[in-house]
């Protein structure tokens, strides 16, 4: 086998050295009743070119083939991917290489999650950004008990409606088996956060919002966090399209105590949903309560600038069961990927795109608007909720045969929102398609 | 040391992005656009971030110098203990950057994505063929998100028979991480200490497992590379009492096709998918750490459950005793994906001979050093075996110095001072992927490494010397602070 | 020096693949046999050639390695004159890579291949419109061989009309390949002597062309970077004596947008696609060498021609004047369509700016280093510029010192002894890839060099030093040659 | 343009230090009336994802798609590629060096070019081969020229008409404007070269014969190199299809004194017929009249084994034109894409793979044969010429439409052969597919 370099010759060898005669001898502390019975029911041995067919025929089984067109996001978005980042981050320097746990043999790594820190923390507007967590949901969730550890003594937070529901069920998930509460937030008729009950509630260590929330609405988060610190509570500012902050203020400069949300836009491919980049930032003091590694600028013995793994004494390897989080391996190479795309991209270049996103979803918000759609009445960016004058789902069915998924049917997650549909427009939607099912909503 | 593969050559020096570039510059493609300029809302438009703008050869270039600076497993040898750094197929990065399934959306209607959810639900069969365990999730994002969603489970578990328990026991040579999952989900950790022998006695846990305990987290093969001998009467100590029995898997590289952690009275195990099943570790992440339970633990697991019912693949959404979702969407699938591919070229009988290679070559290793370096438990190994310094204290030599000086010698260094209750632990794992030659030249060299300590102990203290930097000062970076640019 | 690029690190040494390996070992999945043994003819079976057996990691870490030995574009700044190291961009690799191409059979009946001649065609077109030429060929693999093919128009040209010609003029600044092609078809070189401008003049064109010389073999812009003023009446000249003007293209980059290469009176063209076009070098190969000729000449063009039929593209060999064909196929087809995807990622304005920037980088690096290299010509240069190292010679420090510590410093040194007619020759293209910065740093690191052989000569006498290998002996290469192991 | 890195300010700045105003005065020695008159005809800038749409209809423009099943080989082989080769290959290197003119800085292609030269001598049987050739029509022609250079004085060159059409071509391309001759020699029944009538050739330099030749079959090269060495000529024996040297014979064994032909089949795509590997060796007294260019094992001033570019005397860039050839640029990467392929292979496994495609055509001219067809006598390897009972042209046609190239029709090629198909059978040929095309050919 292609991947065992042993050779017969080789094991006798090994295990004359060992003084053992057969396998059978090299595991001798594995009590027999520990053992499998029967070979392992797996597939039999496949060539490379056997598994290229599989996958083939798996991939095959995608109706919706890599030509389709999307028309969703809901937290995986579809963005160009210039042909440099695969090029790079296949480099087997970067890719086959662990955590960087011997720092003078992985400045590679180092330098680019430093520069990736340093790019996260000035798109997102904060003072430091961590080297990544899983993804946006857990993101939020590790926020919301980061603000608990901070808070010392209360008990609530509080999450908007608006907030992916998906995120929220991960709040629940690392919130069940914790004494603490999470308390939602409703959102209004315009699609932005309802911040009238917030007062009611004491106790409140954090309010997490989401903004461009889950219908693509930007929350008016400056005002939010006047609310929420006149509170004595943090403001956790969630995000899944951080291509925004290209365009809109980003959530630092809005009064975000502590910002979390999912970077795949950044030139992650969508990947049936994964690995994504977990983006976490926060503001300087509450640094050392942060959840996730660390790299941090120091110098070598001849005062040569380098960088290392840092404030190490917050994360589980040093302060196990009091560490701030359990988080080990992170997103790593991802981290790498989405700098390359904040770089390639660069200043200019962000605005540019951001701008283009946000003018194609406003055609495909007036074509709508015009076909006698409701839209919500907040701003937003490049996704929105369509409110048809009839039944879409006719509609949605017939476009779905034309290799169009368009839009996301948002009953299942809000009862109230029945027969609205979800849109998501960015750079890569030909203005043909959006004609398309706006012909296809006047039928 | 002429045997020794490190070399000294060219490379190049890179600043920080931000340090390059100039306004105006582009490094990427961005469509002209086909529709009107929209009006925007003044109040919520923003500056937009500082980035710098870089030409695309800028862009390539700096990544390019910057991963001459790393050191991956296609460099070289890489024994970093409990890391299993085997090699990773170049095949599964292609079927994993494959158009149809990289353009693939999460939310896609079921019928519509058949072929990913049949990847998940095959590869959930395949590692519980594996383990032996009987359901499996794939979606934890690494092994630690694994170990939270097991003591989720245990939660959910106990919770479900109204009873409240807040200790969980721990050995000392755990990994980190378990304490601090288990500490997630509210429990005490309780610490066991090793025995002698380096594994866990049952008399230790019998004196410890109570009916406030939830139950135990076991590493096994744990992370002195022994198998826990006495699993099987510790397991059933943890049950009498009430409690689970977690397995901490990410040492399963050691018994594919050898162990059976059901039988081993394991009710939920976490594999590293990234460690045991090769996917590259991307100097970081991601992974995935997909969760194992007992049929009876499985309608706990996370949902969306990737199910069949005999027509088409489903997603099981309504499962109330379920501990919700742990990830946005299905888990690191893009990982999966190569994990897959991993089982697929080897099968059963390749990942059963993967284990006894990794094994043998883990002793072969222990055999050869032993007497150079101390050896604090001989025993028979699993994959990995542990020495530490304490042969080189006399010369002030240091288990990092001497890891510092294999960096010279061109190999990363194995694993240093974990776990924590060896002191001045060397963690080797070389794993089946390195022959019987390159284990020889590696055993050579860090005796003369030894040999060096003794002789020229300034040598070892002063290296590395072969690098874009010396040692670097991890004091000063942890006092004060820069976290960015 | 501070500001230079080059640095030190940790390379990995690697023996020679046949001293690794061990019989039994594989790197490659080999399908199972499908259908049953055939008999074999005895007499004719060999013993199978001695290969090394390698496992799949040891042969990712053969080349891994070997890589890092290495420096290319992508490295750093590669100034390397004549031969246009320009950004090689990732987009083309991704096109030339995708399966619908890779598979494509070049036997394939032509209603199946459309896509591809397509792609020929407008290939065709493309470089047409750029150099002013009216018909294109791709077939020859590589400058020589378009040069070659030119001959061949060149000869079949004249015996079409009953011309004998056994000459051809040829400058004393060609490229090697220029008199070598030519001689391949039996004309015998005479060398054009440069006049004091570096240039070529008429009045010696004059006196050299004759009825028995075939024609001449111009490099415009010349290989001393030089734009050839005089071509229009050279080729005036040329024609005069029915001659025909031969341009070798190698330098296009400097001219695209500019200058039309029909309007200066040249018949036959070759271009570099691996210079201008930004395909690959891929150390050493493969390139394209496409020849282009007026429309008088289209005739003479190899076999198959790609043509347009007005319903689909078809593939011509009916043409009895061809000069047959060049290469088994179609030429090397992957590196046609990198430099397609190159034109249209360009389109014609960003083609005339790469010119034009290339020429601008070209001037500045000739401004700034002036003085302290010499400059035989100092007169307006295109996309390179020569300087020789007399100003080193008191110091006994040749142009080779000089290559061999920019080299220590980072950087692919320029070209050098060539053009041959410059002793010392220092032959700088930075092409248009380079930005300002980039080029101060090299123009300051270059500085720093001609001071470092003033005052410390043998510091340059003993570079290199960086890499894993020192200056290596040809002499006892090319004396006791051992070509293989 | 993301290619371009001058900004405004840039152009200014350089212009100014240079002494010029604007590009016009960049260009002073470029007279006006050789000037283009107009912009470039060319299609408009496109973004990547433009050019990738546009290659995508490109692709979709070849009915026979990658999936196709291709029986036929004809130069151009079709076998699988493992994709350790694309991975490493792309390392930029490798991918982006030139010609290794600084050996120091080119150890890893000069070593790796050392490593081709030493596989491909052993596995044709040779002393010496050189660093490629452009393929292996061009290497034949350049061999025959070479043989006619070491003969000094003669000025004929006999070639079979087995070997492949196209080479025959190429060789008469290169013959053309030449004082020498080339012979063609006739192919008997079995289809197996005609020697009988070289005796009559007088002033024979060199006899290329082709083993496995066009028509799939071994030629007795060993038989023929007694013929000709009687004959004081050179064989120089040409292949297209290298796999076969790992079951038999190879021809330097033989006693071939140049040996040349196309290496493609050795981890390269077929790529519509390019870049291939042109393979060339020979023996040890013949080198210094080599075309092409050779690496060779030196040390450094500290006797360390090192690489560089040698006998360099022989080449244009010394020798101008007197040179053995006018080749600079060869091949270049596929030569380390041809070892790593080698090497991935190893002994034992190209001596299965090579059994495999052997069996796997033996199939099918069995099965062919019970349907009737007829086939040269001789031994082959994987390709074969297969003369039907009836027309075939109709199945042919049928067996296009479920994407199987079942055979090239060998008419145009030889008006003798009208008819009569050229199969081409590797391991990636599915015994269904071989199966399916004999059900055709019984209907
Ligand atoms: C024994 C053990 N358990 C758990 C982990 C955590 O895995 P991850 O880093 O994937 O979260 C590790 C990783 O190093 C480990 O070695
Ligand atoms: C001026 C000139 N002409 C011709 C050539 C030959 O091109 P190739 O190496 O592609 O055969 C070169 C290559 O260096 C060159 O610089």
């Amino acid at each position: 086998m292609r991947y065992l370099p042993h050779t017969e010759e080789d094991i006798q060898t090994m295990m004359a050295r060992i003084g053992v005669k057969n396998f059978e001898e090299l595991f001798p502390t594995v009590p027999r009743d520990c053992r499998h019975d029967e070979a392992m029911a797996l597939p039999p041995p496949h060539t490379e070119w056997e598994i290229d067919a599989h996958m083939e025929e798996l991939r095959s089984m995608m109706s919706m083939g890599a030509q389709g067109n999307v028309l969703v996001g809901a937290g995986s978005y579809h963005h160009n991917i210039p042909s440099i980042i695969p090029s790079l981050t296949s480099r087997s320097e970067f890719l086959t290489a662990y955590t960087p746990y011997q720092p003078e043999m992985a400045q590679g790594t180092l330098q680019g999650v430093f520069e990736y820190q340093t790019l996260t923390a000035r798109l997102l507007g904060v003072d430091v950004a961590n080297a990544s967590m899983y993804d946006g949901a857990s993101a939020l969730a590790e926020g919301l008990l980061m603000a608990l550890r901070l808070s010392r003594k209360k008990k609530k937070v509080a999450v908007s409606r608006a907030v992916h529901p998906h995120y929220r069920d991960v709040v629940a998930t690392y919130f069940r088996p914790t004494e603490f509460e999470v308390v939602e937030l409703p959102f209004q008729e315009d699609g932005r956060t309802d911040l009238s009950s917030l007062s009611d509630i004491s106790d409140l260590a954090a309010v997490a919002l989401q903004s461009p929330n889950f219908f693509g609405v930007l929350e008016d988060l400056q005002a939010a966090a006047t609310v929420i610190h006149a509170q004595e509570a943090l403001l956790v500012a969630g995000f899944t399209e951080p291509l925004a902050f290209g365009l809109f203020k980003n959530p630092g400069s809005q009064g975000a105590d502590i910002v979390c949300g999912e970077g795949q836009s950044f030139g992650i491919a969508r990947s049936f949903g994964g690995p994504g980049l977990g983006m976490f930032g926060c503001k300087e003091q509450f640094v050392r309560n942060m959840p996730g590694r660390l790299v941090g600028e120091t110098v070598d013995l001849e005062g040569k600038r380098g960088f290392v793994l840092t404030l190490a004494t917050r994360e589980q390897h040093i302060r196990r069961e009091k560490a701030t989080s359990n988080i080990c391996s992170n997103q790593g190479i991802n981290t790498i990927t989405a700098t390359m795309y904040m770089a390639a991209l660069g200043g200019s270049g962000i605005a540019k795109l951001a701008r283009l996103n946000y003018d194609k979803a406003a055609y495909m918000k007036e074509r709508l608007a015009e076909a006698g759609a409701t839209l919500f009445a907040a701003p937003g960016f490049n996704e929105f909720v369509v409110e048809f004058s009839g039944d879409f789902s006719g509609a949605h069915k017939a476009l779905l045969q034309e290799n169009i998924f368009a839009g996301l049917e948002l009953g299942r997650y809000y009862p109230e929102l029945q027969g609205r549909y979800l849109f998501c427009v960015t750079e890569t939607t030909p203005r043909a398609v959006i004609d398309r099912i706006v012909e296809e909503v006047k039928k | 040391m002429k045997n020794a593969p490190g070399d000294s050559g060219l490379i190049l020096k890179e600043p920080l992005l931000w340090e390059k570039g100039k306004k105006g510059r582009n490094g990427m493609s961005i469509p002209e656009s086909d529709v009107p300029a929209a009006s925007l809302p003044e109040d919520l438009l923003g500056e937009g971030p500082d980035f710098p703008d870089l030409s695309e050869i800028d862009v390539v270039r700096h990544y390019t110098r910057l991963s001459q600076w790393n050191f991956g497993v296609d460099t070289g040898m890489y024994p970093l203990g409990s890391c299993t750094m085997k090699y990773n197929p170049k095949i599964n990065e292609k079927q994993a950057a494959a158009p149809g399934i990289t353009a693939a959306h999460p939310l896609l209607p079921e019928e519509q994505c058949q072929g990913m959810l049949k990847l998940m639900y095959e590869l959930q069969n395949h590692l519980a063929a594996i383990t032996g365990m009987d359901a499996v999730s794939l979606q934890p994002a690494a092994g630690a998100h694994g170990e939270l969603a097991g003591m989720l489970v245990f939660a959910a578990y106990h919770r479900s028979r109204n009873s409240t328990r807040t200790k969980i026991l721990i050995p000392d040579t755990a990994h980190g991480t378990n304490p601090a999952s288990a500490a997630l989900c509210g429990y005490r950790p309780v610490k066991v200490v090793s025995g002698r022998r380096g594994i866990l006695e049952a008399s230790d846990i019998k004196d410890l497992m109570d009916e406030e305990t939830a139950g135990i987290m076991i590493t096994n093969p744990n992370t002195l590379g022994l198998f826990e001998e006495n699993i099987r009467e510790i397991a059933a100590l943890v049950h009498e009492k009430g409690g689970l029995v977690y397995c901490d898997g990410a040492n399963m590289n050691a018994i594919m096709g050898i162990v059976d952690l059901k039988k081993c009275g394991v009710d939920v195990l976490h594999l590293n998918l990234h460690k045991t099943f090769s996917t590259p570790h991307g100097g970081g992440g991601p992974g995935a750490g997909p969760v194992c339970v007992t049929a009876e633990l499985e309608k706990f697991l996370p949902v969306p459950r990737v199910a069949y019912d005999g027509d088409a693949y489903v997603l099981q959404y309504d499962r109330p005793d379920s501990i919700g979702r742990v990830h946005a969407f299905f888990g690191n699938f893009g990982v999966l994906v190569r994990a897959y591919s991993y089982i697929l070229a080897m099968g059963a009988e390749n990942l059963k001979k993967a284990s006894q290679y990794a094994v043998l070559n883990a002793c072969y290793v222990k055999e050869s050093l032993k007497g150079y370096l101390h050896l604090p438990y001989n025993r028979p190994c699993m994959h990995e075996v542990v020495f530490t310094d304490k042969l080189q204290q006399d010369k002030k030599v240091s288990t990092l110095d001497m890891a510092k000086r294999l960096m010279d010698c061109g190999y990363h260094p194995p694993t240093i001072y974990f776990p924590l209750v060896v002191s001045g632990a060397i963690m080797i794992e070389p794993t089946e992927s390195e022959c019987l030659e390159d284990l020889d030249v590696f055993i050579e060299v860090f005796k003369n490494v030894v040999k060096e300590a003794d002789e020229k102990p300034d040598l070892l203290r002063a290296s590395p010397t072969r690098f874009k930097v010396r040692r670097l000062d991890e004091t000063q970076a942890a006092r004060n602070p820069c976290l960015r640019g």
